[in-house]
């Protein structure tokens, strides 16, 4: 397994260097994309199936797609430069000297096996039981982190607002080079597969990998997927069904830590026999808003409407 | 015997994910590109349901189909533009 | 010590990388991969300083990360969209 | 034997992919590299597959596995249809993706 990860840590490297050096903005793009696969097996081979779930969700579903979009969006030769490689000039090599040092010490650093590290998690882990859940990721994301969960809802809104007033959507598709039914048949059979094993990464986030993240990305996921067959695009306006979905996460969240603490006695705390349904809610209003901002955030429009429709 | 196998073959694919690379970087042209990455994604599944077995991880498995599930977008997402010959773009 | 981490170097090497463009990198997409690198090479180190746990992989690094890709991803997204106002108002500007 | 079995399959299904590897280096353009794809990279898959649904030892995680191989003919059919299309529309011109 020793020769997986070398090699496994060669083509990163590799790829990471062809992602900064490449001469054409969607070579570096494609460079980021592959390496996002090998992230993946990396995370697997870290044994963190959770992040391995969440890259295959994000890194093929979302961020790749968005990044081609914007490159089309771009003008004729946008993004196209020459790096100046380490020994071209005084300032590439000092900032090489600096990088390197910085990586240098950085290896060392990592290799280093200090006393009583990570304590925080044997404490986490001590107070699993308290939990409402099994899987200790989603256990300490919900429990001992709700906090950064409900801020985390947060960024993602404020990412999301911040798009919106640039108003800068995306360019609409153009034609597929041949005319096809294929992609809609694609769509139509893989959409139900999507939306399942989506909904699904939520509900089993509880006792396996998995959680709202994941799963609002893989919802996320299949809103690009009906957006790139022709079924859907984005819409100029909005309405308030869909903001309601999209504050949903973030208010069921605050509000069921805050009505219930005339009974528990503390912020984000839940009454014993009532962990897992309120949890469950949580969890699924959550994915629902990760899942439209995402959508949106790949848009860049503040509302999404079937194609054609006005 | 068959860990062996697992991890020979796991090894394997790793280094044929590799040499599909020269590919991506090679081109020449931008489908060539699309296609090789197409290559490593596939390539990735396969590494996926083998360290599935390996680790004795299920939850691998649904990584592996949420990958071939999207590996079809980035296709669409590329084919998806005017051309760059001819045209006003 | 068991000798070297393979994906230690890894994580250190694309935070190299990573800062190296975003230091000689003008355009702003450019840019953007670049901290993404960055990050990523900080996702493996905190992963990899979980595993440190004797039994079994410490959780609240892995939560970090999870958060830490969320933000990375929005934060991607509202990159894009400022690259792609940007390059239409230069559009407009030129014509 | 099942050991046996599923281990052969697997190495089987690497050496696919190799072939599939070769032929995309190898192929002079880009219509017979498409072949090299989804030939033997979903022969490889299949074959892959099968081997690690007869290790996983349980229906459930073998039926998932054959949805994972089912999922990933469908994608790579669809996908390579739509290259080519591409392909013949762009005409090979070289480095088009350098604009």
């Amino acid at each position: 397994m020793t020769a997986l990860d070398s090699l496994l840590a060669l083509l990163l490297l590799l790829l990471a260097a062809r992602c900064v050096s490449a001469r054409s903005l969607l070579q570096a793009i494609v460079a980021f994309i592959v390496l996002g696969l090998l992230l993946a097996l990396s995370w697997v081979r870290l044994e963190a199936p959770d992040l391995a779930l969440a890259e295959a969700a994000i890194g093929a579903g979302l961020l790749g797609v968005l990044l081609l979009g914007t490159w089309r969006s771009l003008p004729l030769g946008h993004g196209n430069e020459r790096i100046p490689l380490p020994w071209q000039g005084l300032r590439p090599a000092l900032i090489t000297t600096g990088c390197t040092v910085l990586a240098v010490l950085l290896t060392v650093a990592l290799h280093q096996h200090p006393e009583q590290a990570a304590m925080s998690g044997l404490a986490a882990l001590d107070q699993l039981d308290a939990a409402g859940v099994d899987q200790p990721v989603t256990a300490v994301l919900l429990n001992f982190r709700a906090y950064d969960t409900l801020l985390e809802m947060g960024v993602l809104l404020m990412a999301l607002i911040g798009t919106l007033m640039l108003d800068s959507p995306l360019p609409r598709d153009t034609e597929l080079p041949a005319r096809t039914m294929l992609p809609a048949t694609l769509a139509q059979l893989f959409l139900p597969l999507i939306l399942l094993i989506g909904l699904y990464l939520v509900w089993a986030g509880a006792y396996s990998p998995g959680g709202a993240f994941q799963g609002g990305a893989v919802l996320a996921g299949a809103g690009v997927l009906l957006i790139l067959t022709g079924f859907g695009e984005g819409d100029g306006r909005d309405g308030w069904v869909l903001r309601a979905l999209l504050a949903g996460g973030a208010l069921v969240f605050t509000l069921a830590g805050l009505l219930l603490i005339p009974v528990t006695g503390a912020f984000m705390a839940y009454p014993q026999g009532l962990v897992t349904p309120i949890m469950v809610l949580i969890e699924f209003s959550l994915a629902l808003s990760i899942a439209l901002s995402l959508l949106l955030l790949y848009t860049g429009t503040p509302g999404l409407r079937r194609r054609g429709e006005r | 015997m068959t860990l062996l196998v697992l991890d020979a073959a796991a090894f394997m694919l790793l280094l044929l994910l590799g040499l599909g690379l020269i590919r991506v970087i090679a081109g020449p042209a931008g489908a060539d590109r699309i296609l090789a990455v197409q290559l490593s994604g596939t390539t990735t599944v396969g590494l996926l349901l083998l360290l599935a077995v390996r680790l004795e991880e299920p939850a691998l498995i649904h990584a592996a189909l949420l990958f071939v599930l999207f590996a079809a977008l980035l296709a669409l997402a590329f084919v998806r533009r005017a051309p760059p010959r001819g045209g006003d773009r | 010590m068991t000798g070297i981490e393979p994906l230690a170097v890894a994580a250190a090497g694309l935070m190299g990388i990573g800062l190296y463009g975003f230091c000689l990198c003008r355009h702003a997409v450019r840019r953007l991969l670049s901290i993404n690198l960055f990050g990523n090479g900080v996702f493996l180190a905190l992963i990899l300083i979980a595993r440190r746990l004797p039994d079994g992989p410490d959780p609240v690094p892995h939560a970090m990360v999870l958060t830490g890709i969320v933000i990375a991803v929005s934060a991607t997204a509202f990159g894009l969209a400022l690259v792609r106002r940007q390059a239409r108002t230069r559009g407009d500007d030129e014509t | 034997m099942t050991t046996f079995l599923a281990c052969g399959l697997i190495l089987a299904g690497v050496g696919f992919y190799l072939a599939g590897t070769v032929g995309l280096l190898r192929f002079p353009d880009v219509y017979s590299r498409l072949h090299a794809l989804t030939k033997a990279d979903n022969t490889g898959l299949g074959l892959l597959a099968l081997g690690v649904a007869l290790l996983a030892g349980s229906p459930r995680l073998a039926l998932l596995i054959a949805l994972v191989w089912l999922v990933a003919i469908i994608a790579a059919s669809v996908a390579c249809h739509l290259i080519a299309g591409y392909a013949l529309q762009v005409g090979e011109c070289g480095d088009e993706d350098d604009r």
